[in-house]
């Protein structure tokens, strides 16, 4: 079956071109379109599978040739291949299998859009540019959907683009993500006119040999590839961009902007572990980075209302969290925690949408125009939508990080690992503090969600709540699938101490070779570090759920027009702590101003056009003017010119 | 110095005297006659030069013919005198000034003689003028033997016939302009 | 498919019927009734399109050499004449351009309404200029098209433009006529000194080539002389301002004429002449580094000005700008990877920035304006329209999958090992230019709906989808499969980059330990 | 075939054309005294004289095809190739002049048939000038074409314009003839002789001499003046605004080339030894020229004016070909005066036509709309406009090709590339006038209504325009002859400076 | 021997009249003046005809035809301008200029 694996690819393209034309010539076809849109996601991962199981038989990685892209010369040779092997093949089972479900889960919840096959379109084409990104054998084959998943996530993400706000979303988002692909293509180059080769394989092979461990050049080549992770995983400084995608429709923000899209800078850095082990700079950078952004980012989500936002935040902290861990040179726990991430948080994201959903029906009902996403407006719902809410639960405490649950172990497993770094550079124990930071605020800002919508009172009004109910089965199918998921996901690296295999560390082990080599290997923490570290992440999991549900429930929750304004602390975080006021003030602003004022109107139109230009044509006619105003019809002045020239004349020949 | 350079410079100084006098006069009139002045010392110098059948016609046709048309020009549009336009002293500077360095870079000729010309005609060192310039010698024999108009008659009407004739077209060319332009009706 | 054409003895005919069609069309569009003239036009087109075609199997990609060459004379006392044939980088070319010759007819269908036999004749007239440019082989035949080719093009400005015609018509003519002056004068010395040191006074391509050694010690102004003409045509940043007028004021096909061919007639004028003729000198440290800086600055500087022009048309001149900078770029790299990629952005530059300027004129045509305030959200009136133009617009981008990122990528690649930082200053464009592009395509086809005269608005016609349906199709070919182009050109690069490597200090390897065998 | 021009009969023969010419317009005369009323007769005796042209060109014609050469020197006139090309394209201008004359005197009310003598006489003058070897025959020669053409230049008398042209021309021409005149004096002074040949193989033999180079300096002078070189050209643009615009053609294109053949005759076989002595000054010369012509023709607004300025731009690059002093510069001078002067009597042409009796002269801007109405004068006029650029595809640019070609052949460079500065100014003010026909709107709904364009006007124009074309693609024939009759030139000179 | 001086009061004669022309606002007087440059060369003429023969007198009678044509042509010019300006002042003659 591996050798078909393009027809993961293939598949969804295909449905994507067959919903582009029914978007354009029937968009009321809408039952064709939820044929096609779910239905080429199934079987792409029916072939998952069977090429899984095939990849499970092989150490090796299988490689695929589609056709030579750019034979250049023999030196630049890019073949459009794709290659299979444990790595790729995990990503592979996690986006057709995630996005099987949130395919049908958007079945329920586009239902009565407009768009609705062109949504589906756009949703197909990601798939497809993701699965290249993750089967791509070369990096520029991988850039292609690299790039693609880009341009997806910012047609999604400015779906409803008649609404200012989501176009600029969608571009911002397209914007951050090529500057880090500025940071990537750079890599490129480097790597490329260093090691001859853009293949992953060859990198593999080559880069021990040709950079020298810690030298400048794979810092450099590390830290451009990292650059291009800032972009695609939302990481500081680029991170901006994730919030502000929530501006699309939900199941969007489940598959791309938190179970696939945003984990492929993880991906890239384990793809590409090589490079990094080689340059333990970078590793420091890329786990401080992560551990920062973990830690900001969930402090920005403590005070967050719209329910998709605290989401997005926590999206953006756990990505923190697994670049922590494959900067601190833990690639399976990265790559375990983009798993059981991609399980619980399409759960809440799916979840969120189930609520939205329900609001806006039910907003929709009675004609209010409140916002449907603003949890101050929520409520109560457990009542009226019990599966959501058990559902959701299951997700909380997974994220937060109780143990048994997914999200656990994974984390557990990255802060260990980040702690024992520590042996290295104290910068890994910074990082760790980070992490138990964010695993406290984590817990407790789920917390608050969870209180917030489910708990209580319905603050919407009583007629509103009248209209809520529970979604249909196609949507809360996925999400019981994704329960079921998050609950055991954790089983894939069970880790020693509880009796569990590690089997994804030994599943991902020939890939991770050439990478490991290089590293000194992890030592984990064993018997009484272990347990207490353990011990403190089940206190910290408890303590923050206790608090947040505490705190949340323990006073008054004030309507979104009755909120004071916040100051000092609160002002800073619900803010997001002005980072978007900041770029848009010193980079965007001077930048169009600089460009308008200085470039266009100062140096185009007026040195070069005004002055130079125009100002030589003027110069001829000025001088020609003044040699026509010379010219002024006497003959003594015209006999007097004759008689110099005469006089120069006879001075040149005879001289005196 | 010889009776002839004597003679020379009076005539040379007479005909400057003129020139600089039929330049400045304000009186077109006096203008004309200063010219038809100088041209008199010049038709002297001509003879000076043995060049006697010249010299007969500068006097008759230049100072008598063309001169009294001019005079008969400027009496018939009744010029007057025009009064001095100091305004134009720029241009009488520039002009005086001009004229001067012109001068001077053409009076630099005086130092040619027949020796100066026979040296630079010839890569011999200091050969006869006589011999490097045959033409003079044979133009002087043939002034004694035919006399000034018959030597200057027999080129004219040899070598120098197809110029000869084209004068003819020069002077039918200038009737016609003549006629034309001054015919009262088109 | 190869053996067909031989057995029509195609290669010894097609190369002069390319060039005579238009020209002999000429007079019948001009003498018989109006309503014939862009039937003809387009019947002129489709013929010379599938003639042309011809090209793509009867070139030989494996052979570097000049092919089809024809040497007839002409002023042969002078050692001139009408030498014509074709390389793999002129092929592109010609393919380019007759390829895009049926599009510009069919594109300006409706939207030229007066004077149509005019227009339609200068069409043609321009069309015969341009291929002339790309295949001539001598420098006189050369310098004859070059120059030409500025009557058409500026009548089609002046007559058919928009409102400050006049003065875009007169700014184009001007400063390419400025520019080329010295050419001449450059290839009359040539011709002279070659002519001496060899005894025979030629303006044969290949002549000239051939003993370019004896022109070493005046390359350094012969070369400036053929820089000017052909910076102010591609055009390099700072001689660029004629082309946002120029782009702005014509009408569409000139804006499409313009975008396509005749701003790749500087860039192959470097490729073809410039550099070959005096490599020492352009390939020299100091003007290597000038030009490439040049390049660059053009790059970043023209993608910034782009990024705040109110007007459509005047944003993607600037980013036209843009885009030749990586061909010169690329040029300057000299490996054979980034003169690929020179080569490869000039003919994506063609079809992205060709398929915005129909869409753009597509606009123009319903609405009569190209500011972009006057429009917002038209994705919902004209779906198909912006899709297309947001396919365009990424390829312009250098979406990878897409036709501009082969191109980009290589000048990138290649041009890296010899300018280091200043590739990694033209990378940033990949940011600068999806900011201009994506602003503009989301104030006019995203965004509320805010103008009602836009209602009316229709969707694409059936003409439209047909002008632009193969462009779409060729940037998604060229994108993912672009290797037929690459093998066809390869050849030419790959002798033209070994003929001025000797000429080049080696790149310094940026890395000291780097293992031998690679570049 | 040689001849002796000793014998009657041979000098007969040597001046065949001139000889011709002047008969006809002797019998023209006398046609003219019989009747000189009515424009009909104005008209017959225009036709007429078309006649004498086309037997002079015959006669021309006639002593090509037999090489007629002199028997030993020649003597007063030449007898080469050059010659009979220049002949050729002298007589071919005035015809073209004369046809252009033809209706547009009437409209002008200028009904004096004398006229047509009078071209033919300054016709018989320039072939005098451009043929002679003989520094009398050139002087002569000189002074019969310019009698004629200050007469022409005055012969609209009723416009003050036309009267204040001709004395502008005359008085300056006459001060500038005494300067050729001294100039003739000391050349003679220095070598004893007047034939150009002999001078030429004296002044080769000798160190340069103080009388010698004065002489060549003023002789330069004198022609500077009548080719309107800088600072010489003052007197043009006023003389050729103010003459009649037939009469303006004339003087833009057949007394120029006529100056410009006698001179190039004159330094290649009388100044050959001095030629690093006036290669600076002819430097200058076209440096001045080429750059203060381009420049003030930007300013102008009329468009005589306009091409005058332009006439002494295009004077400016023919010093090229002089100072090249080889054959190719000889021949260049041949072909550049012929793709100048066709360009030139088209373009006056097609303004003639568009001039009205008594109304101001031709603006640019009076140009406006004029393709709506008239488009193939408006073609016409932007073909003639494009050949004086110097523009591909047109005559006149491969005549600036051959051209630059000269001084390049000889190593120089700067003077071709300050050559293409100057032309590219000239785009500044030739390419106004595309615009206004073309691309500019009619001023008024009458505009150009008034434009007639008589049928051999029109004719002559459309013969120059398709010659500017046809020869811009296929100027084979007419290179081949210049380079072919150019080395003639040359091959008179040179066994004479070796004896 | 008299050739040098000759040469020498040739050249102040036409210096002369070179002068006259540049500063005189008369068109006859000018015309005077360029009568006298003529009559400097023929000086010249005369002068080089001692050493050189005939044909500097020959030139000299040419001149004089020359001179005699031109006076007819140009005294007719004059009066044509005296028509329409009432005056022979050259600073009269500015309609032609720029």
């Amino acid at each position: 079956m591996a050798r078909f694996a393009w027809l993961t690819i293939l598949l969804p393209l295909l449905g994507a071109l067959a919903n582009g034309f029914l978007a354009a010539r029937r968009p009321s076809a809408k039952r064709l379109v939820s044929l096609i849109g779910p239905g080429v996601l199934l079987a792409a991962f029916a072939v998952a599978i069977g090429a899984a199981i095939e990849v499970a038989g092989t150490e090796e990685a299988i490689r695929i040739q589609l056709w030579t892209w750019m034979p250049v010369t023999e030196r630049l040779h890019i073949d459009l291949a794709l290659q299979l092997d444990r790595l790729s093949v995990v990503l592979l089972l996690v986006v057709t299998g995630v996005g099987s479900l949130i395919h049908l889960f958007s079945i329920g919840y586009m239902r009565s859009d407009p768009g609705y096959a062109r949504y589906f379109a756009y949703l197909n084409l990601f798939v497809a540019f993701m699965l290249i990104l993750v089967l791509g054998a070369s990096l520029p084959v991988s850039f292609i959907g690299w790039e693609g998943v880009g341009l997806c996530s910012y047609l999604l993400i400015g779906f409803w683009f008649e609404v200012d706000a989501n176009s600029d979303a969608g571009k911002k988002a397209f914007l951050a993500n090529r500057i880090g692909d500025f940071g990537v293509l750079v890599a490129m180059f480097l790597i490329w006119w260093t090691l001859g080769t853009l293949d992953y394989a060859g990198i593999d092979a080559t880069a021990a040999a040709t950079l020298p461990l810690g030298g400048t050049l794979a810092t450099v080549i590390a830290l451009l590839l990292f650059l291009g992770c800032t972009g695609k995983s939302a990481q500081i400084p680029l991170f901006v961009w994730l919030p502000d995608a929530m501006a699309g429709p939900t199941p969007v923000s489940a598959l791309i902007h938190a179970a696939t899209m945003v984990t492929a800078g993880v991906f890239l850095v384990v793809r590409t572990g090589v490079l990094f082990s080689l340059a333990p700079f970078a590793m420091e950078i890329v786990a401080i980075t992560g551990a920062l952004t973990a830690f900001f980012a969930a402090t920005i989500g403590l005070r967050q209302y719209d329910i998709k936002k605290v989401l997005a935040y926590s999206t953006v902290s756990q990505l923190g969290y697994m670049f922590l861990a494959v900067g601190s040179g833990a690639w399976t726990a990265g790559i375990f925690h983009l798993v059981t991430h991609a399980f619980f948080k399409a759960l809440l994201f799916l979840g969120a949408g189930s609520v939205i959903h329900a609001m806006h029906h039910a907003h929709h009902a009675v004609g209010a125009h409140d916002d449907a996403q603003d949890m101050r407006n929520m409520g109560g719902l457990r009542t009226a939508m019990p599966w959501t809410f058990r559902l959701m639960m299951i997700a909380t405490l997974a994220i937060a990080g109780v143990p048994g649950l997914s999200g656990f172990f994974s984390k557990d497993e990255i802060l260990a690992s980040a702690f024992a770094r520590g042996d290295h550079s104290t910068v890994y124990l910074v990082a760790w503090g980070l992490g138990v930071a964010a695993a406290l605020m984590t817990a407790y800002y789920m917390a608050r969600l969870m209180a917030m919508t489910f708990y209580g009172t319905f603050r919407g009004g009583g007629e509103v709540e009248g209209h809520l109910h529970e979604a249909p089965a196609v949507m809360t199918g996925p999400l019981v699938v994704l329960g079921g998921l998050s609950l055991v996901g954790g089983l894939l690296n069970l880790p020693a101490v509880v009796g569990g295999g590690q089997w994804l560390e030994h599943w991902l082990e020939p890939v991770l070779a050439p990478a490991n080599l290089l590293l000194d290997p992890l030592h984990l923490p064993h018997g009484t570090t272990e347990y207490l570290l353990l011990g403190g992440a089940i206190l910290i999991a408890v303590v923050g759920l206790t608090l947040g549900f505490r705190m949340t429930l323990g006073r008054p929750i004030p309507l979104p027009a009755d909120t004071p304004a916040p100051r000092g602390l609160a002002r800073l975080l619900e803010g997001k702590y002005f980072v978007d006021e900041f770029y848009q003030r010193v980079i965007v602003g001077p930048l169009v101003w600089f460009s308008k004022t200085v470039l266009w109107r100062g140096f185009d139109q007026f040195v070069i056009d005004r002055i130079a230009v125009a100002g030589s044509a003027r110069l001829a006619q000025g001088l020609g003017w003044l040699g026509s105003r010379l010219q002024t019809g006497q003959v003594a002045l015209y006999v007097s010119l004759f008689a110099v020239g005469a006089v120069l004349v006879l001075r040149a020949l005879i001289g005196g | 110095m010889d009776v002839v350079q004597i003679v020379f410079w009076c005539f040379a100084g007479w005909a400057i005297l003129s020139a600089l006098l039929c330049v400045t006069r304000a009186n077109p009139i006096s203008s004309a006659l200063w010219l038809v002045s100088t041209m008199f010392s010049l038709a002297g110098i001509f003879i000076l030069l043995h060049a006697e059948f010249i010299a007969a016609i500068q006097v008759l046709v230049y100072a008598g013919a063309v001169m009294v048309l001019f005079l008969f020009v400027i009496m018939l549009l009744n010029l007057e005198e025009t009064p001095r336009d100091w305004n134009r002293w720029m241009f009488w500077l520039a002009g005086a000034g001009l004229s001067i360095l012109l001068a001077a870079q053409l009076v630099a000729l005086r130092g040619y003689s027949p020796q100066r010309l026979a040296n630079e005609f010839s890569s011999m060192p200091s050969p006869d003028p006589g011999l490097v310039f045959p033409e003079g010698a044979v133009a002087r024999q043939a002034v004694e033997a035919r006399g000034v108009v018959g030597a200057l008659a027999e080129p004219l009407f040899q070598g120098y016939l197809i110029p000869f004739e084209i004068t003819s077209i020069l002077l039918l060319a200038a009737v016609i302009g003549a006629v034309v332009l001054s015919k009262k009706r088109l | 498919m190869q053996a067909f054409l031989a057995s029509i003895g195609y290669e010894h005919w097609i190369l002069h019927v390319l060039l005579a069609l238009p020209m002999a069309a000429l007079p019948l569009v001009l003498l018989l009734p109006v309503r014939f003239a862009r039937w003809i036009a387009l019947t002129v087109a489709l013929t010379e399109m599938i003639l042309g075609l011809g090209l793509w199997w009867a070139f030989d990609a494996s052979n570097p050499a000049l092919q089809f060459v024809t040497d007839v004379p002409w002023l042969e006392q002078f050692g001139i004449g009408y030498r014509v044939g074709v390389d793999g980088l002129s092929v592109m070319m010609v393919l380019l351009s007759v390829v895009m010759m049926p599009l510009v007819v069919w594109g300006s269908w409706k939207g030229i309404d007066t004077k149509q036999r005019g227009f339609y004749a200068l069409l043609l007239a321009l069309k015969t200029g341009m291929l002339g440019v790309f295949l001539a082989l001598d420098m006189f035949l050369f310098y004859m098209f070059w120059e030409l080719l500025l009557i058409p093009m500026y009548f089609t400005i002046g007559i058919w433009g928009s409102s400050n015609r006049l003065y875009a018509a007169t700014k184009f003519v001007i400063y390419t006529f400025v520019g080329s002056l010295l050419m001449l004068v450059a290839i009359l010395w040539m011709v002279k000194i070659v002519g001496d040191a060899t005894g025979t006074y030629s303006f044969a391509y290949t002549h000239l080539l051939a003993n370019s050694q004896a022109l070493a010690p005046y390359g350094s102004w012969l070369f400036v002389a053929f820089a000017l003409a052909f910076a102010v045509k591609v055009p390099i940043f700072p001689f660029h301002t004629w082309l946002p007028d120029a782009h702005t004021e014509a009408p569409t096909a000139g804006s499409v004429d313009l975008a396509v061919i005749l701003l790749k007639m500087g860039t192959y004028g470097f490729l073809r002449f410039a550099i070959p003729f005096f490599p020492a000198f352009a390939l020299s440290d100091a003007v290597g580094l000038t030009m490439a800086t040049l390049a660059v600055v053009g790059i970043i500087y023209a993608a910034l000005v782009a990024m705040v022009q109110p007007d459509l048309k005047r944003l993607v001149a600037y980013s036209s700008v843009s885009h030749l900078g990586f061909v010169i770029l690329g040029i300057w790299g000299s490996t054979v990877e980034s003169v690929q990629g020179a080569i490869m952005v000039m003919i994506s530059h063609g079809i992205s920035t060709g398929a915005l300027f129909f869409i753009i004129g597509m606009l123009y045509e319903r609405r009569h304006t190209r500011k972009i305030a006057d429009y917002g959200g038209l994705a919902r009136v004209a779906p198909l329209m912006a899709t297309a133009f947001v396919i365009t617009a990424f390829s312009s981008i250098g979406l990878p999958g897409l036709n501009g990122f082969v191109g980009e990528f290589l000048v990138l690649i290649g041009s890296f090992g010899r300018y280091p930082i200043l590739v990694v200053c033209a990378t940033t464009a990949v940011v600068f230019s999806a900011a201009y592009l994506l602003w503009a395509t989301q104030r006019v086809f995203f965004n509320r709906f805010t103008n009602p005269k836009n209602e009316g608005i229709g969707d694409l016609s059936g003409r439209e989808i047909a002008v632009l349906a193969p462009l779409i199709a060729a940037m998604i070919w060229i994108g993912l499969y672009p290797g037929p182009i690459l093998r066809r050109t390869e050849a030419s690069a790959r002798q033209y980059v070994e003929m001025v490597e000797s000429y080049l200090p080696p790149a310094e390897p940026i890395i000291a330990n780097r293992t031998g065998g690679q570049p | 075939m040689t001849i002796d021009p000793g014998t009657p009969l041979g000098a007969v023969l040597a001046l065949l054309p001139e000889v011709i010419l002047t008969g006809w317009a002797l019998v023209v005369l006398l046609l003219v005294a019989w009747r000189h009323k009515s424009a009909g007769d104005s008209r017959l005796v225009g036709n007429i004289s078309l006649i004498g042209f086309a037997l002079a060109l015959a006669a021309t014609g006639w002593m090509a095809s037999q090489g007629v050469a002199a028997e030993g020197l020649p003597q007063m006139i030449a007898l080469d190739g050059f010659r009979f090309a220049s002949d050729a394209l002298l007589l071919t201008i005035a015809a073209g002049v004369t046809i252009l004359s033809l209706r547009w005197l009437e409209r002008q009310g200028i009904l004096a048939p004398e006229y047509y003598v009078l071209i033919m006489l300054a016709t018989v003058g320039m072939m005098l000038l451009a043929g002679a070897v003989d520094l009398i025959t050139l002087f002569l020669g000189l002074e019969v074409m310019s009698i004629s053409v200050y007469v022409l230049a005055g012969y609209d008398r009723t416009r003050r314009a036309s009267a204040e042209a001709a004395l502008k021309y005359f008085l300056i021409g006459a001060f500038a003839s005494g300067f050729l005149l001294y100039g003739i004096a000391l050349i003679y002074g220095a070598t004893g002789q007047f034939n150009m040949t002999l001078i030429g193989a004296q002044l080769a033999a000798t160190e340069p001499t103080l009388m010698a180079r004065a002489g060549v300096a003023l002789m330069l002078i004198g022609f500077a003046f009548k080719v309107a070189a800088v600072p010489f050209h003052a007197w043009a643009p006023d003389v050729y605004e103010g003459a009649p615009t037939p009469v303006t053609a004339f003087m833009a294109s057949g007394v120029k080339a006529a100056a410009f053949l006698a001179l190039a005759r004159l330094l290649a076989e009388a100044f050959p030894g001095y030629v690093e002595l006036w290669r600076p000054v002819l430097f200058g010369l076209a440096v001045a020229t080429m750059l203060i012509g381009n420049l003030v023709a930007l300013a102008q607004q009329s468009m005589k004016r306009m091409l005058a300025y332009s006439a002494i731009g295009h004077a400016g690059y023919l010093f090229l070909a002089l100072w090249a002093h080889s054959d190719a510069g000889t021949a260049a001078v041949l072909v550049y005066l012929l793709a100048y002067s066709v360009t030139t009597v088209a373009a006056f042409g097609i303004l003639a036509s568009i001039e009205r009796a008594g109304a101001r002269t031709v603006l640019i801007s009076d140009l406006e709309g004029l393709y709506a109405v008239r488009p193939f004068a408006a073609l016409g006029m932007t073909i003639c406009m494009l050949s004086l650029l110097g523009f591909p595809g047109t005559f006149g640019f491969i005549s600036k090709w051959y051209l630059l070609s000269a001084p390049l052949g000889v190593g120089e460079v700067w003077l071709p590339i300050i050559a293409m500065v100057a032309s590219g100014i000239s785009i500044g003010y030739y390419l106004p006038v595309i615009l206004a026909m073309t691309l500019k709107p009619t001023r008024t709904r009458q505009a150009h209504q008034t434009i007639r364009f008589p049928r051999p006007a029109k004719f002559a124009v459309a013969l120059c325009v398709i010659a500017i074309l046809v020869l811009g693609i296929w100027p084979r024939p007419v290179l081949d002859f210049a380079s072919h009759e150019a080395v003639r030139l040359r091959q008179v000179a040179t066994p004479i400076l070796t004896r | 021997m008299l050739l040098g001086p000759s040469l020498a009061v040739s050249a102040i004669l036409f210096a002369i009249g070179v002068a006259g022309v540049l500063i005189r606002r008369n068109a006859i007087v000018v015309f005077m003046c360029v009568e006298l440059m003529l009559n400097a060369v023929n000086l010249t003429f005369v002068a080089l005809s001692e050493v050189h023969g005939m044909g500097g007198q020959i030139m000299v009678f040419f001149v004089m035809t020359v001179a005699a044509a031109e006076a007819a042509v140009g005294l007719a010019i004059i009066l044509a301008i005296f028509r329409h300006t009432q005056s022979v002042d050259l600073k009269s003659l500015n309609l032609l200029k720029g």
